[in-house]
């Protein structure tokens, strides 16, 4: 499952446009020489603005779109507070710090595979990038299902079409798509009866449990893209550490907990300690 | 250019710079970002008589210029330390100071004694301040009685020079410091977090697993330096002051303060060359103010 | 419409959002920017027996999300204020809690019971956690026992609540508590400022003219609310909670986490309506919370 | 000498354009409406893209130029620090909190007096507002002495003009202007004998406490205006203060202490312990 990962940097990137995508979600254009960036992986922005002031930490966001000849890296954020709200407003053309790309990447389906992916509210941005990836490599039709509290808290088509040719959506509350959970929707894929069905998943814990489960229940791999507070990103501070499932047969002096910095972000779901 | 070495209790130090406990690692991780030997030192991660798989996640937690964090000392124990994480330090150009942390004054002498037979470490900075252990840490550091006895136990069984890490959440920092001082200790480390805590309101819960953690980061600078200043003019061994150390300036002023050497913590995690930088900074703010030695500066405050 | 009234240790708030003392002076400087018959209260500046013209300058400097003050109690004295300030005061539409400090118990007494003849007082707060106050202030609130006797003083002389001022820079505020509850004390309020300290490294000289100081502000939030829900756990009397309140979130993380209200300081430097904004805050953050009294998020805390 | 002072107010103000005008030195021009300022007052800004963020302090700027009619207001600042910095990153047309107008202001001159004004780094910009007031009455010509270290910390020509047409320089290396001290300039410009001197200044402590000497020496009435550290700036905090000389005959509770903000900033230099 491990790939090869690209090096770490850290690095400035010049803000090259931000946009409003959709009710608070905003999208942040980087420029950045020479990095490339896996699928799944994640940077640590900080912007220049805040340097001298705080907040302290950087700002971890997921890579939603890489184009790797220009130079361009794509971030798709939700303003929710202090240092999303920073980003949005640095001015086009300052820098912000990059640090990555950090963590591990979504491993590649076999290629007789269906990839479904799965995605929730803030955690649709890795898989976007993932589907893209995939699409591009001709060789699967990845299914992409999103779920959101409302209409308002989906990504506009034009940003999913890249990653899929057959997005399905639910909102809690009907306003579009199904009404109702994304798990419906995945229930409904599998027993469509795709071939050989694998699930990749990102979004808030208790969705990803959901789905964590349903899968096992089915026998059907998943990868989840877990998310825990951060401090350093890269695997220093021991501070972002999730439970594992296999606790018992893994006596390693560390415990029974990993990093998700970089034992993950992506983790095999059977791993986890939902 | 201004002469950075720096002499710590008899280690020599390239400069006064470190990277403090439990914010490097054992080293390998930062090593993609800065040439370790381009610091004074490290302080590894505390280690204690057994593994620790520390507290339960959440674990970090930001806050105003800072973060609180519950670890809780997960670590590979003594005998991990050793055989997995030394020989990895051992090869590193810079020095290396261990820093332990037991339940009792006697495993304190029996973690010392067996570091003994270990090569190379430069010094035992004793971490009786943590937060985040229940059965010790801060328990002996807010006493000084326990404190005494702690390292004077360490003492007893190392020829090495023996470094206290104070916490802060005491009322008389000087009394600790006093204690430490007759149970032997060669230096004092200083400060560790302050007790603190966060709160979701919504789902009243606290946010860390652990309830509370231990504040670090720019927010508890002034706080480090006033106890510094307190415990300087008190004793007469040498301080590594930290709390907040961020840039150049910052460190300049532990020193002025009375701080022989200063340890940088929480800011590896958001800038990880942010101790290399330091180095560079004090380098050339004191070339610019003509000192030609950094030890000129320790403890030159006037008041 | 979420009811709002709070009461504490039998004073009748509007709401629980008070000022805190030494941050809105006696009322006149903030009248401009709110309406403070909008607010539960606010708490005078510290008063001592005689006027005191306070500490030399510079007494502020600006900290990273936090400030130090050395103001060193600059007040009119006794006399001072009730000649001179307590009549605007009187006329506010909003209670008025006084917060006193004096070198010895005796004094302490004396004061209260001079302000026993004054109408309109709501409670008396004694200030037993100043750190700019070489002659009371921290002195007692460090101590058990000297904390004890300062409350029993003023108790002995007013039959009005009796609010003790805790201090976070000590080893365990757990016995503070309890002394003062002991010494009569009706609530505690928490907590005043953390000692700290800036220096300038250039001039080798520390920047407040008083060296140390009291830092404040958000940087405090957490040790704040890590003290208050240990002093929760403890004591039966009420709670005001306060360090580093600037928005109404905050100011619900210290009501879930124990306190039964709040004080709000450094925030109106910078913003001087912010109490009032809190307030309604809190309103409509218990609104869409759907919580009918404000009183019911009191120490829900849940670990 | 005290006149009526326009109500405070703390308001939003849109940032209309921000220019370097010197080394470090930049202007921003702020929108604001309703507010009336008077020569030497400052007022307490807050660029909102600090909200959330800190330094938590607001910083405190004299006002270099006010236009009414078009609801405008400068100020004129060096970067020395975070807020200054984050002051001059504000992009164009977002708002930053205004809190002002705070203080007294500058005394205005007898009819037939000659107002020389003494500045030094950024004490210069209120005097620009205060001259520019004395020359659009047209009863003054005020003298404008401006020193500072060196030809880069001078703010140009096109911005000293609005307050005077007599501008004479120093630096203390020469490098623009008589090599020396402001004070220099001042005893010439005394000693050239202008009818009823009397001077402003606003600079360095130690460049104030000079003029006040020089003109204690002469008694020529001078009027300092004072910085201090600030926190709130309207008087509350008692942070702000500067020990009066006159202590003795100021037997107030208060003691022998005056608050830059609201007493201030601007004292009878005589006033003030040097
Ligand atoms: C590996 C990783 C990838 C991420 N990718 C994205 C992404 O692509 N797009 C995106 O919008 N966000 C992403 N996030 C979350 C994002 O980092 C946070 O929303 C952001 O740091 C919040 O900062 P703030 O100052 O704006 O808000 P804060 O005030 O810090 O937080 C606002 C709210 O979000 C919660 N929160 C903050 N950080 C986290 C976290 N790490 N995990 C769970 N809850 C948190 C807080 O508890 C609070 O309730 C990612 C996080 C991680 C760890
Ligand atoms: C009434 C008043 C009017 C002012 N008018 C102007 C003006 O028109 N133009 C201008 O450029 N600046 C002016 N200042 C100073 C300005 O407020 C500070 O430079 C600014 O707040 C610094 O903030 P910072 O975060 O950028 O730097 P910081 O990091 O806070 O400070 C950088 C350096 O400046 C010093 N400093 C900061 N504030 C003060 C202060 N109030 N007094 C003395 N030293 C200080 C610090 O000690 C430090 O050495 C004025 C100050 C006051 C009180
Ligand atoms: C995540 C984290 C883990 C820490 N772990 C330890 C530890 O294991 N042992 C120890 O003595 N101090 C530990 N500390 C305390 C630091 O060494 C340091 O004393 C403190 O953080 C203050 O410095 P700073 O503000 O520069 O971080 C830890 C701090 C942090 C932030
Ligand atoms: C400038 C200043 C002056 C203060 N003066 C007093 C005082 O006179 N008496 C007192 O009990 N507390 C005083 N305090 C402490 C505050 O009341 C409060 O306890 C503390 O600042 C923490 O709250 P905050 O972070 O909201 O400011 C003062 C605080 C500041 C910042
Ligand atoms: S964020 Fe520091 S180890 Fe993962
Ligand atoms: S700045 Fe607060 S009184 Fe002047």
């Amino acid at each position: 499952m491990r790939q090869a990962l690209p090096v770490v940097a850290d690095v400035g990137a010049r803000v090259s446009s931000t946009t409003q995508v959709a009710d608070a979600f905003f999208q942040t254009r980087l420029q950045v020489r020479d990095v490339s960036v896996e699928p799944g992986q994640f940077v640590q922005l900080r912007p220049r603005c805040l340097e001298g002031t705080y907040p302290y930490l950087r700002i971890p966001l997921s890579v939603s779109a890489v184009d790797t000849e220009r130079g361009l890296v794509d971030v798709l954020y939700e303003v929710v507070g202090p240092k999303t709200s920073a980003l949005r407003h640095v001015c086009v053309g300052d820098e912000v710090g990059f640090l990555g790309p950090l963590g591990n990447r979504f491993p590649e389906p076999a290629s007789d595979a269906t990839p479904i992916l799965v995605g929730g509210g803030i955690g649709v941005p890795p898989l976007i990038y993932f589907g893209t990836t995939l699409r591009t490599a001709e060789r699967w039709d990845p299914i992409l299902v999103v779920g959101a509290r409302n209409a308002g808290k989906h990504l506009p088509d034009t940003l999913l079409e890249p990653a899929s040719a057959d997005v399905r959506r639910a909102t809690d509350d009907g306003s579009l798509g199904q009404a109702g959970l994304v798990t419906n929707l995945l229930t409904e894929a599998l027993e469509a009866g795709s071939a050989a069905p694998v699930v990749y998943t990102c979004g808030p814990h208790a969705m990803m449990a959901a789905v964590a489960r349903l899968c096992a229940g089915r026998d059907v791999p998943c990868f989840a893209s877990l998310e825990e507070y951060m401090a350093c990103g890269f695997g220093v501070c021991v501070g972002c550490v999730v439970e594992r499932a296999d606790k018992e047969s893994q006596p390693s002096p560390y415990g029974h907990y990993a990093r998700v910095c970089v034992d993950g972000p992506i983790f095999d779901a059977r791993q986890i300690a939902w | 250019m201004t002469d950075l070495t720096t002499n710590f209790a008899g280690i020599e130090l390239r400069n006064p710079v470190l990277l403090a406990s439990g914010t490097c690692g054992y080293g390998e991780e930062l090593a993609p970002f800065l040439d370790l030997a381009r610091l004074g030192g490290i302080v590894t991660k505390t280690i204690t008589p057994q593994p620790r798989v520390g507290n339960a996640p959440p674990r970090i937690v930001e806050t105003a210029a800072g973060m609180l964090n519950s670890i809780g000392l997960q670590n590979p124990g003594l005998d991990g330390f050793v055989q997995d994480k030394w020989p990895y330090l051992a090869r590193l150009q810079t020095e290396i100071i261990v820093n332990i942390a037991a339940p009792t004054a006697d495993l304190h002498r029996d973690m010392s004694a067996r570091l003994e037979d270990v090569e190379g470490i430069a010094a035992i900075e004793v971490n009786i301040s943590s937060p985040n252990m229940k059965d010790g840490g801060m328990l002996f550091g807010c006493s000084p009685t326990a404190s005494r006895e702690v390292i004077a136990a360490v003492r007893s069984a190392t020829r090495r020079p023996v470094i206290a890490k104070l916490t802060p959440n005491v009322t008389d920092i000087v009394a600790i410091a006093h204690a430490v001082v007759d149970g032997g200790a060669d230096g004092i480390s200083m400060i560790n977090t302050l007790l603190g805590m966060a709160v979701d309101w919504r789902s009243r819960k606290p946010v860390l697993g652990n309830v509370t953690g231990g504040l670090s980061g720019p927010a508890i600078k002034p706080v480090a330096l006033a106890l510094l200043w307190k415990v300087r003019q008190a004793v007469d061994v040498p301080i590594m002051g930290m709390g907040g150390i961020a840039t150049a300036e910052d460190a300049l002023e532990f020193l002025v303060a009375g701080a022989t050497a200063v340890q940088v913590g929480t800011s590896t995690f958001v800038e990880p060359g942010a101790a290399a930088n330091i180095v560079a900074g004090i380098e050339s703010h004191c070339d610019n103010a003509g000192i030609a030695r950094v030890e000129e500066l320790v403890g030159t405050l006037r008041v």
